[in-house]
């Protein structure tokens, strides 16, 4: 019989490192998992964060990705399938003095956790969203997902998916998002920038992470990530930076009107200066972000953003609760029992 | 013509007009001076199915039946003995409820030609004097007419006068049944505080009714009914779903836990959420969920955090929790789940009343995954049982299903208020967070104390950072595991674990009878009245017939079994297709009868008391 | 006992009138209900559709909007609170040859249905989606709904409601719908003119009908309907025109690169040329419209746009599963079972 | 040293190993060439719950029981006579299933310092050493070394060559149990077609594998199993998904009905969806739907456009249906809802099996919302159970649940082929369009026939538009309907429609023994195989002891009740807390005892068997 590791009583958060964040429990993804990296930085983050551990939660629901936080040595729950965002509402609205994360894959969050998803970010509670996104059904081998593109062949599909893939951040700005942002599990470095991001922003923190299921969708983001391509189809977003890739940063995005296009800067036509510069506040041009990539596989079409997309400042749902409940006391004081149960009228028998 | 002064023990009145005719109103202002009058009573508003329906339609028709007596009351009454119709479709829609010989109190404006073919009745149909035919005494009152009659040196405009009817109609039932005014003018006065003009116009008709009533002695008899013999103390009125709301609010102030309710509306249960959502400074925190599923969820992440999570709705929604209930088995949290039964399958008939989803609740999940059940009698019932139910989820770590119906979530019936101090402690199983001490000993979640509670660990205490999820846990670490002797184990104490609340619940009292004899019938939730009324009157004839009335359905009285055993026969009445008894002839093998019935209304005393009368001569 | 009202055998559509689309049961919305007015709407449709009474079928879930079907003498499902895309989806995908509508409320779709919706959007059925949005749940009697304006006062919200509320409209672009567009149910002429509309789009249309609830949220919409402010706020789109609004059309949207701002074309600064010609396949500027309105109960803010904001040629959903099976048909022959059945292995006991 | 030949009645093996080791695909093959042997036999796969735990752990261990023999066989057998371990991790995992005294093959090259410490082993421990000292016989090949050396002339890359040691352990095994290498030598051609080089490495090392053992002298005993009395007939090899696979093309044929399946993948019935959604040929149409709840909202949505609604689930999934299941009832539309249980409560044991979802699918919905049950005993029995739920759906117009389970989901055995033209014809009730003519009577969508069943009215049939919900609707006309009779009404024709079903079911027959006795085991679903072995064996020892398998559990056969009252004792073994027996108590009153285990793993025979002796003893 093992226990359940517990941070031992004497350290503060300010002395952990990442490990301290690790619990007792073996992890038990498929060798080469993209989720191991994702793990790791978020446990390297942890200590960054100056949060107590027995301040922190972690929340998921149900698949590969959803083991999480049994692998991570503060509060957790592995819940049900797709009702992470539910559970940590409820957590948040009560408790809004503890870190919670939801970590949520693709067919979990947007496929039956799609609805929570949607409201979670509308209200806007200051909840870390981390969206492990394989584009497929990874813990029940091998289904396609709402993320997995047209004609991908899988277990379900054997002529290929008819369905549509979601686009998750347009479908995140569309629900009034209130930050958005792309990052892949092989990238660390800038992945553990996001996730840094992620935790500061106040409010819903909508954080997608491409990350590669060796075992059904091998190099699903292939494209993005090899070193042969990367370059030219992948573009990091800097807040008040113009838009650049390619090798050397040779190429730029421009916007004609709202219709954004590849300037070569090599060419002689285009500076930087007539770059889009970015601007993670401008929710119209956030939204031609997330709506950037649909053909990118191919060559001369436009990049894939990473980075952040949207970040907006807007109060969360459980500080305007807590408003509430600071207004009511002010008016009706500590609530009175006995006025309360006795109500409007009586009458009394002798 | 003389008048003959009469004493009633008993009598049902029921009121009935078109929505927009203030029936709701004027039936709760006479429930307020019969409950201040010292008797006895019990109350049943019966809504029309839709929000408004067109005008003057037996579909629009609302209607309010008030039972009182000088005796005690257990039911809104089978049949009334004074039916007040507005206008022909709430004659049409309530003329099967009057006693054969009962009075109606007909308001003749509502008898026009518009008005019987709105009510469907044929062209050449007259429906009072029909009526005046079968036996019934009409009282024909062209209430418009005298209410403007009454009403005309206010200035008001003719709409807002019509709008005082009910009143002149309240102030001619209040001489008939020889009440006093006060209550009612003092309502008014507080009601429309910022129109006085208004409120002086109500009491003008309501005044003029009375007057009425004695000038134009259209009646030959007028009734008094005594106080009733009740309990001391200090009392109100109360709807089922009110009571609930201010057990939780007790529940909050006693326990010292905030209190989380994850609801999303529906049909009979939506005034839980409703009521809660202003009593934030009672440390009530209310969150109206985007679907059931999200609303049980967040009740169930709140109570991790260390609140009492409670959802609440009705057959449908919590078919939709079902998944999320068995969650709750395995996390072994705190969480009470109110159902408000209504009338199904299905949407079935939503505003209508039904005992069905008993066996859901025993059963309607996947795999072994038991939870407490503990049901409601009555409005005021609601009260105590929502506070025990409340206790037992916190003290036992398990999910509460508490049961009642629309039914008691909308009646009313004077409630004695409880003594706050006199209400039982709760005590949650907090940890206690790790200090830097060498002799700490590890946490572990998942082990148990004697009554196979295991500890509540809230985020934020130092030392006890643990995960738990829906995947098997192993005894004590709460680890997953798969081993096959460990799920056995893990099983048998989560099921042993609600039965030990046996042991914090009382034994089964007897509501009527002797602890032993012929028959023995056996009731649960709303029936409650019904019941009792057919039971006692039974006994009044000298049946040999006890009666026991369930709260604690799972686990049930320890004393239980005992109590079936020494009775030659057993009847369990309910308004399904006999679902208590299937788990009492599972539970003891015996030969349970059902008596059922699923009309959406309250079982009726008189057809009970046949049946009881039936099985006591076999 | 009165029986289901039935079209008389003998008529086609062609001779059809929009009384005889009128079911024989009595409507039971509150007298004055906004749903009268679309009901009327949309039985006026009917017989310009040419299309049979018994291939049409109205599917809803739960709400006073959801008893539509009961109105319509059609076939017709009743369903479950917020599911009835769920069932129109298996009606379409294996009936492709009927009319499927589904009307919805702003509860039963956007709340509990939430899900639903999207996943319908995505994947582009060729279903007619009636969103009735009345900002409350009419049905229950009040209480605030994910499309609420935040502070609304109801019975669950007895100090206002603290959701952020959905802007249906950039929920379903977000969601990659095909077709979106707003009505309201006292403009029925426009209504109708969409209705069209929305039925001549193949894939799934998504019209947002504004609808007054007179019982629980009286005149939510009063700024776009009452005579004294709707010119000023209300903007109506039109395929290739300006986008014009105001008084005399004394007012016109101009785009600023991505920023959407009003043109004063009296001041003489500005004339018609200048303005933003609406593009109904313009997806980047579909997504400015949908995000027009937030502020515009004030003067000089933003109009909120009527008609249609989008409108995509794709292909739908049970095309493409059509296209699969027409396929498999032409690939395998019509499936053997004895075939099937012996499957790839068997042996012979004698 | 010479070698015995033994004759061997029945022999159970289990292989295991690494889940990259081929596992499953050894088992398979060892399972074909068996049944081309003419055993009989049945076969259990038991998988890691990961998908790809580190190599060489225990929870990576992949394991293939196999039990076969020449008389009949139920099941995969509780322990194994020959446990074949490719590394220690299996070792450690596996040996609690070996006989006493049994035979362990082990690859030694499994053994090494660092899979002992993978495998959880002590630095110290010797766990081969360890087995003979209690009493294993154990057999050691340096597989790895032995395929590499076989292998070594292909000019294949060792990490293909090792890919073989599989085939070089199958050989040694078709060595010791007399069997030919030729099915496998095919099969292996076949499946690497288009790799020449992989095949012939594969059959070379299954030749050298079996030479190995007669070169080697390594046993001392060989043994031949013979062929057993089977039924005549073409046979395959099956697993249960895959036989309601089967079964649903086979009723799309067979009634000319659209098959219309709505799913979302769960653990263990994907399989299904999967299976289906490459036959489109034969007329089935798949949707993976965005969740449980869509998955059945759009198999009601086909089904009222005509196709057969199919949805398929495991326990969390189908209380998520459960309100829609409701919905379902008051639709009456035919649906099939198949349920492959698994370990609960919550995600429990997911890979694991039990039959705790039979109260769930008796009443794990709000309201009476009355369904058919039936349930499938073994992997080829699904076939023919699908058949009949698609049947019993579309002609009683009736939601059926169907469930299966875990063990028989991905459990496989021989089936015999099925002649096609004697599948029972599936009948549907389509109302017929009305024509021009003046005598067409009004259409009435809840007419019902003498089996109460309604008309199936098909959108596109001229004069048949209705409208139909979940509200009550009134009998016949199918309006809504408040009337407190027609929902009384109404209620009980769903539950009548329901019984009436047992006039279109066979009559329960005995599997073991005589119709009156002693002691009577009635079983249901998966445990069939366990049941019927140890019944048989009790009664070769002479106990007088009978056997009853339910294939059909609401409604019940009409003879269920005779059957049981002629014996002095009833009991129902489970897996699961004693549900069918509850509710075996509850209809028959009879003292029913429930032998129950949750362990996440079928019956053993062997605790069965004692259970019936203390019974006929007692
Ligand atoms: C109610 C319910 N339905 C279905 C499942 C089966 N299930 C478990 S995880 C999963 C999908 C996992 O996909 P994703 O969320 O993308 O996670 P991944 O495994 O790819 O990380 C499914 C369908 C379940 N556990 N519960
Ligand atoms: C599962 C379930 N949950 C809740 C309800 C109660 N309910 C019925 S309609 C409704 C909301 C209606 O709002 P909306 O969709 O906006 O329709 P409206 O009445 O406003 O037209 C709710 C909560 C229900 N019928 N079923
Ligand atoms: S199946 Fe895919 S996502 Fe899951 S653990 Fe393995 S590699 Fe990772
Ligand atoms: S409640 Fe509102 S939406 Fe419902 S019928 Fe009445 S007015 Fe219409
Ligand atoms: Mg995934
Ligand atoms: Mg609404």
């Amino acid at each position: 019989m093992s226990t359940q590791k517990t941070v031992n009583g004497t350290k503060t958060n300010g002395n952990l490192q990442a490990k301290d964040f690790a619990s007792d429990q073996e992890v038990r993804w498929c060798p080469g998992c993209g989720d191991y990296t994702i793990l790791k930085q978020v446990q390297t983050l942890m200590p960054k964060m100056g949060v107590d551990p027995e301040n922190i939660v972690f929340v998921a629901g149900i698949g590969c990705s959803s083991r999480f936080p049994y692998y991570m040595n503060t509060y957790g729950i592995h819940g049900i399938h797709g009702r992470a965002p539910a559970i940590a509402t409820g957590l948040k609205v009560s408790r809004p003095d503890l870190s919670v994360w939801v970590v949520t894959g693709d067919g979990d969050a947007l496929s039956i956790g799609g609805n929570h998803i949607i409201h979670l970010l509308r209200r806007n509670l200051d909840i870390n969203v981390l969206l492990f996104n394989n584009e497929i059904y990874g813990l029940t081998k091998g289904q396609y997902s709402p993320t997995s593109p047209q004609g991908l062949v899988t277990k379900t599909s054997p002529s290929g998916s008819v369905d549509n893939p979601f686009n998750p951040l347009s479908l995140a700005l569309g629900a009034n998002g209130s930050f958005i942002a792309r990052a892949m599990d092989r990238d660390p470095k800038h992945l553990q920038y996001l996730l840094e991001r992620t935790w500061q922003h106040k409010g819903t923190s909508f954080l997608e992470i491409y990350q590669n299921c060796i075992v059904f969708n091998d190099n699903a983001f292939g494209p993005y990530t090899d070193k042969s391509m990367r370059d030219s189809t992948s573009l990091y977003l800097e807040d008040g930076k113009p838009l650049l890739f390619g090798k050397d940063e040779a190429f730029g995005i421009r916007l004609d009107g709202c219709r954004p296009e590849i300037a070569d800067l090599a060419g002689g036509k285009w500076s930087q200066d007539d770059l889009w510069i970015h601007d993670e506040k401008d929710r119209n041009k956030a939204w031609l972000l997330t709506t950037l990539f649909d053909d990118n596989t191919q060559a001369g079409k436009l990049p894939r953003p990473f980075g952040v997309i949207y970040a907006e400042d807007r109060p969360t749902y459980e500080q305007l609760i807590q408003d509430q409940i600071t207004a009511s006391f002010e008016r009706y004081g500590e609530g009175n029992l006995e006025n309360l149960l006795t109500g409007e009228e009586t009458w009394t028998v002798k | 013509m003389s008048i003959t002064e009469k004493q009633k023990k008993e009598v049902t009145i029921r009121f009935a007009g078109d929505s927009g005719d203030g029936i709701q109103l004027t039936g709760s202002q006479f429930t307020s001076t019969t409950a201040l009058s010292g008797n006895d009573l019990s109350t049943f508003p019966d809504y029309p199915a839709e929000i408004r329906a067109p005008a003057g339609t037996v579909a629009g028709v609302s209607g309010f039946q008030i039972h009182f007596g000088s005796r005690a009351i257990y039911t809104p009454g089978d049949m009334c003995d004074v039916l007040v119709v507005m206008n022909a479709a709430a004659l049409k829609a309530n003329l099967k409820f009057l006693k054969p010989g009962g009075i109606i109190i007909a308001n003749t404006d509502g008898f026009g030609k518009k008005d019987l073919s709105l009510a469907k009745y044929a062209p050449d149909e007259t429906p009072i004097e029909d009526a005046k035919a079968s036996g019934y005494i009409v009282i024909e009152i062209d209430v418009t007419k005298m209410t403007r009659e009454s009403l005309k040196e206010t200035g008001l405009p003719v709409k807002a006068i019509d709008r005082s009817k009910n009143m002149f109609v309240l102030g001619v039932l209040y001489w008939l049944f020889s009440r006093p005014l006060d209550s009612t003018i003092q309502f008014l006065k507080r009601k429309f505080a910022k129109k006085p003009e208004i409120a002086e116009a109500n009491i003008k008709a309501l005044n003029d009714g009375f007057t009425y009533a004695i000038a134009t002695e259209i009646f030959s008899e007028r009734y008094s009914v005594d106080a009733a013999p009740i309990e001391k103390g200090t009392y109100r009125n109360i709807t089922g779903n009110d009571a609930i709301v201010l057990a939780i609010a007790a529940v909050a102030k006693k326990s010292n836990l905030p209190v989380f309710l994850g609801s999303y509306p529906i049909t009979p249960a939506s005034e839980i959420l409703q009521g809660l959502s202003g009593l934030k400074h009672f440390g009530v925190t209310t969150f109206q969920a985007e679907d059931e599923i999200a609303a049980i969820g967040s009740a169930i992440g709140a109570s991790f955090g260390g609140s009492l999570g409670i959802t609440t709705s009705s057959g449908p929604g919590i078919a939709l929790k079902s998944e999320a209930i068995g969650l709750a088995t395995m996390l072994e949290l705190p969480l009470v789940v109110v159902n408000v039964q209504r009338a199904g399958p299905s949407t079935g008939l939503p505003t209508k009343t039904e005992q069905s989803d008993l066996l859901q609740a025993f059963y309607g999940r996947a795999g072994e995954a038991p939870v407490a059940v503990i049901s409601a009698s009555s409005p005021a019932d609601c009260f105590e049982v929502t506070y025990e139910a409340c206790r037992i989820a916190v003290e036992h770590m398990i999910p509460v299903m508490l049961l009642t119906d629309g039914y008691i979530a909308n009646g009313a019936e004077p409630w004695k208020l409880p003594e706050i101090d006199k209400l039982k402690p709760i005590d949650p199983r907090f940890e206690k967070p790790r200090g830097n001490g060498q002799d700490d000993h590890p946490f572990l979640p998942y082990k148990r104390d004697d009554n196979l509670v295991r500890p509540w660990a809230v985020p934020g205490s130092k030392g006890l950072e643990h995960r738990i999820g829906g995947l098997e846990k192993e005894h004590e670490t709460g680890n997953i595991s798969y081993d096959p002797d460990n799920h056995q184990r893990m099983t048998e104490m989560r099921e042993q674990k609600r039965e030990l609340i046996a042991n914090f619940i009382p034994d089964q009292n007897f509501d009527e009878g002797n602890d032993k004899g012929k028959l023995l019938v056996v009731g649960w939730g709303s029936t409650y009245g019904s019941i009792k009324s057919a039971v006692s009157e039974a006994r009044e004839e000298g049946l040999d017939v006890s009666f026991i009335h369930l709260r604690y359905l799972n686990p049930f009285p320890r004393n239980l079994e005992n109590i079936l055993r020494n009775f030659e026969k057993v009847l369990v009445p309910e308004i399904n297709r006999g679902q208590l008894s299937r788990i009492l002839r599972d539970r003891y093998l015996l030969p349970i009868e059902s008596f059922n019935r699923v009309r959406g209304t309250p079982l009726t005393v008189t057809e009970l008391k046949e049946k009881i009368s039936e099985m006591c001569a076999g």
